[in-house]
C-alpha cells in the first residue's frame, strides 16, 4: 500500500490486554488498527514489575533461589541454575559430577515442560481448544516427575549453591524412562495435530516474521532466534553442567531456515522437545555416583567479588550478575533476561498482520512478561 | 584477551584514562564516562563481527553510580567495560545507535537509577506505575508509605476490605 | 374468515383437538406456543448439554457432573443464574438497538423455523417461496446481531460487527446457489415441495437421489457454519482474538439470550439440512396404524436426525482450529462458489440426460 | 448489603424483605427460594482468569483434563461482563492495581473473588518489607471471598477454594440481602 493511502486511511485505537492476553503474564498491546489490519502496535509492560532485583538485596543468599525462580516461572530451574553457577564462581566450589548430571536432567525436563506449555498457549491462540488440552495432559507427566523429585509442580527450589537440594529419589530414573517412552510417540501426535493440519499451518504461515538481522542487532536468543536462522545456544557455545558431551548433537540438529514466521517458531519448539528428550534419554543412564551437594560453611556468607554466568533457558540466554560485599546479603543482583530483547522488535513483527494473527504471533514469540518486568 | 584489547585501546586513545581491573572476579576495562561512545564505537569495529551487547549493569556505590557494559563475542567470551558517573548529575552517553538493544536497557536504568542517557529523559514510565516518586534501585531509597490510596504496609490483624 | 388449513397446517392439526367454535387467531397462538416452547427450551437445553458433554469427551474430561445425574441440570442452573444477575447496560445513545439486539435476533431466527415441516402437515406457515424466505430471515437475524454489536460501544464489538457482515457475504452466495440447485432438482420452491419428492428410506433422501445434491449438501453445510460463526469459522465471537465479539458487553439475561441464540442457530441449520437433504420426518415404514399419532413419531424421527447432525457439528467444532477472516472469505469464494456452480451445471446436464429422474428412479 | 455491625441495610427490596421477615414468624418460603437461587449460583460460577504470574500456570492446569474445573459447572470466560467469579492469580503490582479494580467494577453483581497464591493473599515473598512495587494483598483493592494459600497453590487447592466458595454461597440469604448484592 502506498504512503498516500496510508495517510488517508482511517485508523482507530484498541487495547489488547493486560488481562486476557496470550503471553504468559499481563502484556498490554496498544494497537492502532485500520479495519482488521494492524498499523502499529506498541507493547506496554510493567504490569508485573515486582522489583525482584531490589528484593534480592533485602533477602539473604539462601533465600535467593526461591526468588529468582519467579523471574521466569515457566523455566524456573534455569534461573536458579544461573544464580547457583554465579555464586559458585564467587565461592570457588567445584560441583560433583553427580550434581552436574542431575542439574542437566532437571534443566532439560524443565525445557520440555516449558515448551509444552508454549504449545498449549499456541493451540489456544489458534482456537484449537482440544489440542491445548492434549498438551496440558502431557505436561502433567513432566509435572509428576518434578513432583517426585522436588515435591513441587511449578516452583521447584531444587537447584541450589553447591549442587541440588536433594538426591534423586527412588524410582525416578525408571519413571523418567517411562515418561520418555510416553512422550516420544506423542510427538508424532503433535505433528498430526499441528503440522499436518492445514487450517493450523495456513493461518500461521507468513505471519509474524522475525528477521535474522533483527535477531543479531537486538541480540535475541533462544528458540525464536534459532527459528530465524541465528544459531545461538549457550549449551553449545559455552557449555556448563556437562553440556560439552552434547555440543555436537546440538550443533548438528539445526532446523533449516525457511520463513522465520510463527510456524517456524512452532516447529523449532517441537524440534527442541525432541532434542531434549534425546539428551535426557542419554543422560538419565549416565548419572555417576557421588555426593549431590557440596558441604558449605554454615554462616551463609558469600566472599566479596563479582561474577556473571549464563545458561540457556527455555527462552534464550539467561544471565545472572552477582555482586557480593562479603556479607549475608547480596550487594547487587542483575538479571539478563531473553524476553526483554524481544520488546523492541514486537512492533515490527506485528505490523501489517491481521487482528486474527495477533494472538498467534504473540504466543509464538513465547514472551514471558515476568521476565521482562522482573 | 582483555589484555590484548586493553593494549590496543590504550595505544589508540592515549589521552584518556583507561585501566584494567582484575581484582573482583570479572576482568573489566575501566573507561571514563566521556569516552564511552568513542571507545565502545572502536570496540564495535575491532572484532570481525560486532560483539553482542548482553546487558548493562548499574550499581549504586556510595557517591557514584558504576555502570558496566557486558559484551559477548561470537566465540562466546565475555568482555566487560566499566564506567562511573557522579550521583549529583548522573549522565552518560547512549550507545543505542550502535547497539539497538541498548535502548530498553538504558531506559530501564534511567527509570530505576535516574541515570540520564544522552540527555533524553523519558516522561512516561516503562516498568513503574505512572507518577512514581523516587528511583527505587538506589541504596537510600525508602519504600513508599502509600501509592495512590493503596497503603503499602500490611497489618496482619487488620481486615482490609469488607464486602461492600 | 381465516382458512387454517391453508395458512398453517400445524394449527389446523391442533384445532382438530379443540372445540370448533374457537377463533382461528387463538388457535394460531396456541399452536405457536405448543410449537416453540419445546424448541426454545427443551431442544436448546439438550443441545447445550450435548455441547458441553461432547467437548468434555473429546478433551478427555468429565464435564459438568455436579447438578443432577450426569450434570443434566447444568443448563437450568446456568439459566437461573444468568437471569438473577445484574444486567449492566452500556451508556450509549443508540443503546436500544444494542439492548434489543439479542431478542430481535432470536425472534427472526425463530421465524425461520415456521415453514420447515417436521412431519406431514406439521409446519406453522404455508409459504410458496419458503426456501428463500428462510434465507432472508437468517440474514435479518444476523443483521440485528450486527446492529447490536456495532452499537455496543466496544472496539471488539465493532470488530465483530464488521466480521458479521463479512460472514453474511461469505454465507449468502454459496447458500443461495445450493438452494437453487435443490429448486432445480425438486421443481418446487418450498420445503413441502422439496420433501414431497423424498422418501423415508436413506436411498430416497435428497442427499443420495441425485449425484450433485451431495455437493449441495457439503456447500450448504459449510455456508451454514460460516453463518453461525461456528468453528472452524468462529471468527464472530472468538474469545482469544476479540474477547467474545458481539457478546462482549452483554451480561445477565442478555448473555443468556445470546447463548440461546447460538444454540438456536445450530438447531436451525440442522433443521434445514434435515428437511432439505435427509428426508425430513419421512419414516421408512408405513405409519397408518398410528392414526393421528403418526406425525408425532415422524417429528421424533426428525429430531433424532437433527440431534445426530448437532452431534456431528459439535464433533467438528471441538476438533478444528480457527481460520482467519480472509481465509473464511477465500474458502467461501474460491472453493464453495466454484464447486456449487459446477454442481449446478452438472445438475442441468443430468436432468437433461435422464429426463429429470433421480438415481433411485433410474435403478 | 452489610453495614458495619453485621446488620443488613441498603437496597429498598432488601429493606422490604427485612420488614417482611419481621412481620412473618416463619419464613420457610424464603429459605426454599434462597436455596434454589443459591443452588443456581454456586453451580455455575464462570470465572474471569486474571493470569498475572506463576499461579496462572496452575490455573490453566485446572481447566485441563486432570483436574477439570468444569465438573463444578465453572468455565473460564474472556470478558468481565460474563464473569461471576474473579480468580486473582499472581502478584499485583501498583501498575496493575487500578486495572484489577476496573475489571472488578465491570463485573455484574453478584460477584465473588478468589485470591490465589501467597502473593495476592498478602504479598508473599514480595511483601511490603521486600518489594517496593508489589501490593501486599489483593484485598487492599477489592473484597475477597476465599484465600487460597500456596506458592503456587496446587490445582487441587484451587478446586478446594472453589468448593469453599460454593459452600459460602449456599449459606447466603439472598432475598433478605437483595438479589443483586
Amino acid at each position: 500500500m502506498s504512503n498516500q493511502n496510508m495517510e488517508t486511511e482511517e485508523t482507530y485505537y484498541s487495547n489488547y490486554g493486560p488481562q486476557g492476553g496470550l503471553a504468559s503474564g499481563p502484556l498490554k498491546l496498544k494497537m492502532t488498527l485500520s479495519g482488521e489490519r494492524v498499523v502499529a502496535a506498541e507493547p506496554d509492560v510493567g504490569f508485573l514489575h515486582r522489583g525482584i532485583e531490589k528484593t534480592c538485596e533485602k533477602l539473604q543468599w539462601v533465600a535467593l533461589p526461591s526468588l529468582i525462580e519467579k523471574v521466569d516461572y515457566l523455566s524456573s530451574i534455569h534461573g536458579t541454575l544461573a544464580l547457583s553457577l554465579a555464586v559458585e564462581k564467587l565461592m570457588k566450589i567445584e560441583i560433583s559430577p553427580r550434581a552436574q548430571a542431575i542439574r542437566l536432567i532437571v534443566s532439560e525436563l524443565n525445557r520440555i515442560a516449558s515448551h509444552i506449555y508454549f504449545l498449549t498457549t499456541m493451540a489456544k491462540a489458534c482456537g484449537a481448544q482440544t489440542a491445548s488440552q492434549f498438551f496440558l495432559r502431557d505436561r502433567e507427566k513432566i509435572n509428576n516427575l518434578f513432583e517426585m523429585l522436588t515435591g513441587a509442580r511449578l516452583m521447584y527450589n531444587y537447584v541450589c549453591v553447591g549442587g541440588v537440594m536433594s538426591d534423586i529419589t527412588e524410582g525416578f530414573i525408571e519413571k523418567t524412562h517411562d515418561t520418555i517412552k510416553y512422550l516420544k510417540p506423542k510427538l508424532k501426535e503433535y505433528d498430526d495435530l499441528l503440522f499436518n493440519n492445514h487450517i493450523f499451518t495456513n493461518r500461521l504461515k507468513k505471519t509474524g516474521i522475525l528477521k535474522t538481522s533483527d535477531c543479531i542487532s537486538h541480540y535475541i536468543t533462544g528458540p525464536n532466534a534459532r527459528a530465524s536462522g541465528f544459531f545461538y545456544d549457550v549449551r553449545a557455545l559455552s557449555p556448563y553442567c556437562g553440556y560439552e558431551k552434547y555440543k555436537e548433537f546440538l550443533e548438528r540438529s539445526i532446523k533449516p531456515v525457511t520463513q522465520s514466521d510463527s510456524l517456524d517458531r512452532l516447529q523449532q519448539r517441537v524440534l527442541e522437545i525432541r532434542q531434549s528428550l534425546e539428551i535426557l534419554s542419554l543422560e538419565i543412564d549416565r548419572v555417576p555416583a557421588g555426593t549431590y551437594k557440596e558441604k558449605l560453611s554454615k554462616d551463609g556468607k558469600v566472599p566479596k567479588g563479582e561474577a556473571y554466568s549464563v545458561v540457556e533457558s527455555s527462552r534464550g540466554l539467561f544471565g545472572v550478575y552477582v555482586c557480593s560485599s562479603g556479607g549475608n546479603v547480596a550487594e547487587r543482583i542483575k538479571l539478563r533476561t531473553p524476553s526483554l530483547s524481544l520488546l523492541k522488535v514486537v512492533p515490527d513483527i506485528l505490523k501489517g498482520n491481521e487482528v486474527s494473527d495477533v494472538p498467534g504471533v504473540i504466543a509464538s514469540l513465547d514472551i514471558s512478561v515476568s521476565e521482562i518486568d522482573r | 584477551m582483555e589484555k590484548e584489547l586493553f593494549e590496543k585501546i590504550k595505544n589508540r586513545f592515549s589521552d584518556s584514562k583507561i585501566e584494567l581491573l582484575n581484582n573482583t572476579g570479572i576482568a573489566k576495562i575501566y573507561i571514563e564516562s566521556k569516552d564511552i561512545k568513542k571507545i565502545l564505537g572502536f570496540v564495535s569495529t575491532y572484532f570481525e563481527e560486532k560483539p553482542f551487547l548482553e546487558t548493562i549493569i548499574a550499581r549504586d556505590i556510595d557517591d557514584s553510580f558504576s555502570v558496566s557494559y557486558i559484551f559477548r563475542e561470537k566465540t562466546g567470551d565475555i568482555l566487560t567495560f566499566e564506567t562511573e558517573t557522579n550521583k549529583k548529575k548522573p549522565e552518560l552517553d547512549s550507545i543505542a545507535s550502535t547497539w539497538p538493544g541498548a535502548e530498553v536497557l538504558e531506559r530501564e536504568i534511567q527509570e530505576l537509577f535516574g541515570i540520564v542517557f544522552d540527555g533524553k529523559e523519558y516522561t512516561s514510565n516503562m516498568f513503574l506505575a505512572d507518577q512514581w516518586v523516587g528511583k527505587p534501585m538506589k541504596k537510600d531509597y525508602v519504600f513508599p508509605e502509600d501509592f495512590k490510596g493503596i497503603e503499602h504496609r500490611r497489618n496482619p490483624l487488620k481486615k482490609e476490605h469488607e464486602r461492600p | 374468515m381465516i382458512d387454517l388449513q391453508e395458512i398453517s397446517p400445524f394449527s389446523y392439526y391442533i384445532s382438530t383437538f379443540m372445540s370448533e367454535n374457537l377463533h382461528p387467531v387463538f388457535v394460531l397462538g396456541v399452536s405457536l406456543v405448543i410449537y416453540f416452547i419445546p424448541l426454545f427450551y427443551l431442544s436448546v437445553a439438550i443441545t447445550t448439554y450435548m455441547g458441553r458433554k461432547t467437548a468434555a469427551d473429546v478433551q478427555m474430561r468429565i464435564g459438568p457432573n455436579r447438578v443432577g445425574p450426569f450434570g443434566i441440570f447444568q443448563y437450568v442452573a446456568d439459566t437461573l443464574k444468568l437471569f438473577l444477575k445484574q444486567d449492566s447496560v452500556v451508556n450509549n445513545r443508540k443503546a436500544w438497538l444494542h439492548l434489543a439486539g439479542p431478542v430481535l435476533s432470536i425472534a427472526f431466527t425463530l421465524m425461520a423455523f415456521l415453514s420447515i415441516p417436521v412431519a406431514d402437515q406439521w409446519y406453522l406457515a404455508n409459504q410458496k417461496w419458503s426456501l428463500l424466505h428462510v434465507y432472508l430471515l437468517m440474514v435479518a437475524a444476523q443483521l440485528f446481531l450486527f446492529f447490536s454489536a456495532y452499537t455496543s460501544g466496544n472496539v471488539f464489538g465493532v470488530l465483530s460487527s464488521s466480521r458479521i457482515l463479512v460472514a453474511i457475504a461469505g454465507f449468502s452466495v454459496p447458500f443461495l446457489l445450493s438452494i437453487f440447485n435443490i429448486i432445480l432438482v425438486s421443481g418446487g420452491s418450498s420445503f413441502v415441495e422439496v420433501l414431497a419428492i423424498q422418501g423415508g428410506a436413506p436411498w430416497k433422501w435428497m442427499l443420495f437421489s441425485y449425484p450433485t445434491t451431495a455437493i449441495s449438501f457439503f456447500v450448504m453445510y459449510c455456508s451454514l457454519l460460516i453463518w453461525q460463526g461456528a468453528p472452524p469459522f468462529d471468527i464472530l465471537d472468538s474469545e482469544e482474538e476479540i474477547f467474545g465479539g458481539y457478546s462482549v458487553e452483554y451480561s445477565g439475561s442478555r448473555k443468556w439470550f445470546i447463548e440461546q441464540l447460538k444454540s438456536l442457530q445450530l438447531i436451525l441449520s440442522c433443521y434445514l439440512l434435515t428437511g432439505l437433504f435427509l428426508g425430513g420426518g419421512h419414516f421408512p415404514f408405513n405409519l397408518e396404524t398410528f392414526g393421528r399419532g403418526a406425525q408425532a413419531i415422524q417429528s421424533l424421527f426428525f429430531s433424532l436426525k437433527v440431534f445426530v447432525l448437532v452431534f456431528i457439528s459439535y464433533w467438528i467444532r471441538w476438533s478444528l482450529p480457527r481460520t482467519r477472516l480472509n481465509q473464511v472469505i477465500f474458502f467461501s469464494f474460491k472453493v464453495l462458489i466454484p464447486v456449487s456452480i459446477v454442481g449446478f451445471f452438472l445438475t442441468t446436464v443430468w436432468l437433461a440426460l435422464f429426463n429429470g429422474k433421480g438415481i433411485g428412479n433410474l435403478l | 448489603m452489610r453495614g458495619k455491625k453485621g446488620t443488613w441495610t441498603g437496597s429498598s427490596s432488601g429493606e422490604l424483605m427485612k420488614n417482611l421477615e419481621n412481620a412473618l414468624p416463619e419464613y420457610a418460603v424464603f429459605t426454599k427460594l434462597d436455596d434454589i437461587i443459591n443452588w443456581s449460583r454456586y453451580n455455575s460460577l464462570s470465572y474471569l482468569t486474571l493470569d498475572l504470574a506463576c499461579c496462572g500456570i496452575e490455573m490453566s492446569h485446572v481447566e485441563g483434563s486432570r483436574f477439570d474445573i468444569e465438573r463444578f459447572g465453572s468455565a473460564p470466560v474472556a470478558s468481565p461482563r460474563h464473569a461471576d467469579l474473579m480468580i486473582v492469580a499472581g502478584t499485583i503490582s501498583y501498575k496493575m492495581a487500578p486495572i484489577i479494580k476496573n475489571l472488578y467494577d465491570q463485573m455484574p453483581f453478584p460477584k465473588y473473588v478468589i485470591s490465589m497464591g501467597s502473593c495476592s493473599n498478602s504479598g508473599g515473598i514480595f511483601n511490603w518489607e521486600n518489594s517496593y512495587a508489589a501490593v501486599s494483598g489483593v484485598d487492599k483493592i477489592i473484597p475477597v471471598d476465599v484465600f487460597v494459600p500456596g506458592c503456587p497453590p496446587r490445582p487441587e487447592a484451587l478446586l478446594h477454594g472453589l468448593v469453599s466458595l460454593q459452600k459460602k454461597i449456599s449459606k447466603q440469604k439472598v432475598l433478605v440481602q437483595g438479589v443483586f448484592s
